[in-house]
């Protein structure tokens, strides 16, 4: 199992990445920290897109002045790409919530955002 | 929340050189890594050099929000009309239908390994272009209403 | 200019859209009426595209359009062995279904939503959003690629939040879009970890590649899990259904109506996982599946209703009422799926159970719809939604106590309207698989009737109310959005049978033929 | 008895990963027939030695020019947040 593990890591720090992630969403009342949590996760996922598309020892798959050697695998990196933007614009928009919630409640702590009835 | 001389007049300075590297990192987008998200981030991050050693309001001046919101719809109409113009070329729409044929952006290229000519990749460097156009805009735009938040929020 | 225009129907479903966003800040600039006729044209020129290629798809059948290829209709470049490449776009007679509903929903919110926000700020934004999650919408239900599902579903969920917080009221608005947006994306995260492994495992994106290179490893088993738990999150079944009181009650009505139409299609999204992906009549445990789309169904319907009785705020009671009609449909398909396997059950009553449930999806996207635009026309006259402070607009507002009727007997299942149609088809093919089971979703049609007429009493009813005095009707372009979607409820009521065989009955085709969804691409060009 | 909920959500998370992690080959992909496709013909038929900008723009355009939306709505978002209110616009919850 060890060997296993130590083989793929990258795989270990996603999972580790993940669980610790969802830990702050779950356990934070700040909801800044709670976003901070969710993009750490995002960034976990993102890592596992791109880990799962590497090659023994290659190269990335620019053929601009190349060192010989076989190349990564160019689609997961795109699907990446989109990923971190998708990212971005997500905090972005969330942030601002945020923050106008901030203004008008005059609190960031989840529980006490509680004026809309069950 | 005005920084320091120093800090202000190094941001200035800067400031030119950051649009310029990631106009570089946009252009060249097909040659090296790189492409439109990834130039039009840094030069973001020129402009948010800018907002974070300046005051908001000196900052406004220079960097107007309705010329950066013109930058993001241009950038957007850009890459939508490359796609529709696939159509009038009688190919499906988001069709790269410029690249292999000569004249600008087509010389056509080998396989294998070679050290990058610039004027390839057909639809590639506009489509490039206008991602980080609209990137630069949309997000210096973000920013800009954030720091307006903000201000509002320090009135009161 | 016909055949130019047909060529390209699906390239335009969604770029016409998208153009009319992206045009919507610099044409907003040029005052009122120019971008109210912009917003117009924008609406119609997407429905007719819309069903323009739902009829095409119903009289042609799948249609397929692969994006910047040599040739539209091209699934597999010739020097590719045989794997499709590029992003394609794979419109059978269930997604043409879908399409329907977004394009007839779409335009008459948008009519509706001219004169119910015109009193709001930032207009221009405003419309832009609804384009850009109809572009959303229309490009989850007609894609054949699962990650451009994954960029559609994150349109969709982006535009969604952002309007359900429009009106920020005081940050009660903008609490329940960022709960939403919250949910959507840790959902929309899952999805994307799906991907990574399912990419991981058989180096492809296209739904029908890897349908047909599916081995159901445990790896397979864990994505299908992380697929379909967000995607019956985003539907509002119950076990996570807690942002859809908040979300549908504090959004503009006319938002309210399309996001019911939204997460019909995350619910569209978890029938082709479940039926195209993953539905294999081999590997694929289609009881236990079966019976957790028929839990999930269940539960949904009794909570919905139970939940909905005690509410005092009119957009929150029909929320939860959606949550119970959402339940009808999980229901319907779950007992097609819990028989996919042996065929004379199938052929029996699976058939009409899952012709039931996709019959009820657009059922309750019109009168649902119709139910949330009335209850927005009575907020744009009286200004609160609150049930206690209602009563005696029957007098002054009669259209719209017209199509609230029209509404709420259907959303009964009362005969002369659509409701009854397609809870029959359940009812009876319910019945034959377990009788309990459709008693069940009898009392709670029952419960829904009877929570109803107490809204229409508080509501219309009773003598007029002092402060209504200056009530009177609603101005004529809501009362023309509501008419599109009546129109609807009331046809597909008196007449169902054209509908079920024409729309609904290719649908229910196209959904079990998971070998015919592949070989569209895979089998030949 | 909210901690006890979420330690359970997070164990069960952690064991389901855990599996992902170490069934999941890293360093050789089992099927690369789509990549090795893009690596061979990206240059000759888009032109691009970056074959990930030639996937980006032009093999799967269409999810970049979703992923432009998604970035336009983010600012129309935050836009929207951020807009000064007429008076009495905003409904008060009663």
């Amino acid at each position: 199992m060890t060997s296993r593990l130590l083989l793929a890591l990258p795989f270990f720090t996603v999972v580790v990445l993940i669980v610790l992630g969802l830990a702050v969403m779950l356990s934070k009342r700040n909801v800044v920290k709670i976003l901070m949590g969710l993009s750490l996760m995002e960034s976990a996922v993102n890592l596992f897109l791109v880990a799962t598309g590497y090659r023994h020892d290659s190269v990335a798959p620019i053929y601009t002045n190349v060192p010989a050697g076989p190349m990564a695998l160019p689609t997961v990196q795109a699907l990446t790409l989109t990923s971190i933007v998708i990212g971005v614009a997500t905090s972005a928009m969330l942030l601002s919530f945020a923050m106008v919630i901030y203004r008008k409640y005059g609190t960031t702590d989840i529980q006490k955002i509680k004026k809309l009835k069950g | 929340m005005k920084m320091t001389k120093i800090v202000r007049t190094t941001a200035d300075l800067f400031f030119p050189f950051c649009l310029v590297f990631g106009l570089y990192v946009v252009v060249h987008g097909h040659l090296t890594p790189g492409g439109g998200f990834q130039g039009g981030a840094v030069m973001a991050t020129g402009t948010a050099l800018l907002l974070v050693a300046r005051a908001y309001d000196d900052v406004t001046g220079r960097i107007r929000k309705g010329a950066m919101k013109v930058c993001e719809a241009a950038g957007l109409l850009i890459f939508l009309c490359a796609g529709f113009s696939g159509l009038f070329a009688g190919r499906p729409f988001m069709a790269n239908w410029i690249a292999r044929d000569g004249a600008l952006f087509r010389t056509a290229i080998a396989h294998g390994p070679n050290a990058g000519d610039l004027n390839t990749a057909g639809l590639l460097p506009l489509l490039n272009f206008g991602v980080g156009i609209e990137v630069l805009g949309g997000l210096t735009v973000i920013l800009l209403y954030m720091l307006s938040g903000i201000k509002e929020e320090k009135k009161k | 200019m016909d055949t130019f225009v047909m060529r390209h129907l699906p390239a335009l479903l969604i770029a016409v859209p998208l153009l009319a966003a992206f045009l919507m800040p610099i044409v907003g600039g040029a005052g009122r009426v120019v971008r109210n006729a912009w917003v117009v044209l924008g609406a119609l020129a997407t429905s007719a595209v819309g069903l323009a290629l739902a009829w095409k798809v119903l009289a042609a059948g799948t249609v397929l359009y692969v994006f910047g290829a040599a040739a539209p209709h091209v699934p597999l470049p010739m020097d590719s062995g045989g794997i499709p490449i590029r992003i394609i776009f794979q419109v059978d007679a269930l997604s043409a279904l879908m399409v329907v509903i977004a394009s007839l929903s779409s335009l008459g919110i948008t009519i509706y939503s001219l004169a119910a926000e015109s009193r709001q700020s930032g207009l221009e934004t405003f419309y832009a959003m609804l384009f850009l999650l109809v572009a959303g919408v229309l490009g989850m239900v007609s894609t054949g690629d699962l990650f451009n599902f994954f960029v559609f579903l994150e349109i969709s969920s982006l535009a969604g939040a952002a309007l359900v917080a429009y009106r920020v009221d005081n940050g009660v608005a903008v609490e329940a879009g960022l709960k939403y947006a919250l949910l959507s994306t840790l959902g929309a995260l899952a999805v994307l970890t799906a991907i990574g492994i399912l990419i991981g495992q058989y180096n492809a994106l296209n739904l029908a590649t890897l349908a047909s290179r599916m081995q159901f490893t445990t790896l397979d088993k864990i994505a299908l899990v992380l697929l379909a738990v967000p995607l019956a999150m985003k539907c509002g079944a119950v076990p996570m259904h807690f942002w859809t009181p908040d979300a549908y009650a504090t959004a503009p009505s006319s938002v309210t109506a399309f996001l019911v139409v939204s997460s019909q299609a995350s619910l569209y999204g978890l029938f082709r996982i479940l039926f195209s992906l993953y539905g294999d009549l081999v590997h694929f445990s289609w009881a236990t599946f079966g019976w957790f789309l028929i839990v999930l169904g269940v539960l949904s319907m009794f909570v919905g209703v139970t939940m909905a009785i005690p509410q005092k705020d009119v957009k929150r009671l029909m929320a939860y009422h959606a949550v119970s009609q959402t339940g009808y449909m999980l229901l319907g398909v779950g007992v097609g799926l819990a028989v996919l396997g042996n065929a004379d059950a199938l052929a029996q009553y699976g058939k009409t159970a899952m012709a039931g449930g996709l019959f009820h999806i657009i059922n309750h996207a019109m009168y649902k719809g119709l139910l949330f635009l009335t209850a927005g026309a009575v907020f744009y006259r009286t200004g609160t939604r609150n049930l206690n402070k209602l009563g005696g607009l029957g007098h002054d507002m009669p259209w719209t106590m017209v199509f609230f009727m029209i509404g709420a007997l259907a959303i009964a299942g009362v005969p002369p309207f659509n409701g009854f149609a397609s809870k029959l088809l359940i009812y009876e093919s319910v019945f034959r698989f377990s009788p309990f089971l459709s008693i069940v979703a009898m009392i709670v049609s029952i419960l829904t009737l009877a929570s109803f007429v107490k809204v229409f009493h508080s509501m219309f009813l009773g003598p007029r109310r002092a402060e209504f005095a200056a009530v009177r009707e609603v101005p004529v372009p809501m009362l023309a959005g509501m008419a599109l979607l009546a129109v609807f409820v009331v046809a597909a009521g008196l007449a169902p049978q054209p509908f079920v065989d024409r729309l609904i009955q290719p649908a229910v085709e196209a959904l079990v033929d998971r070998a015919g969804y592949i070989a569209a691409i895979l089998g030949g060009n | 008895m909210r901690h006890v909920l979420f330690s359970a959500i997070l164990l069960l998370f952690f064991g389901g990963l855990m599996y992902l992690a170490a069934d999941l080959p890293f360093g050789d992909p089992p099927r690369t027939d789509m990549d090795d496709y893009f690596l061979r013909t990206a240059q000759e038929q888009t032109g691009a030695n970056n074959v990930v900008t030639s996937i980006v723009f032009d093999f799967r355009g269409f999810d970049t020019l979703g992923e432009a939306t998604v970035l336009f709505t983010a600012v129309l978002g935050v836009g929207m947040m951020f807009r000064k209110l007429k008076e009495g616009e905003e409904y008060e919850n009663d």
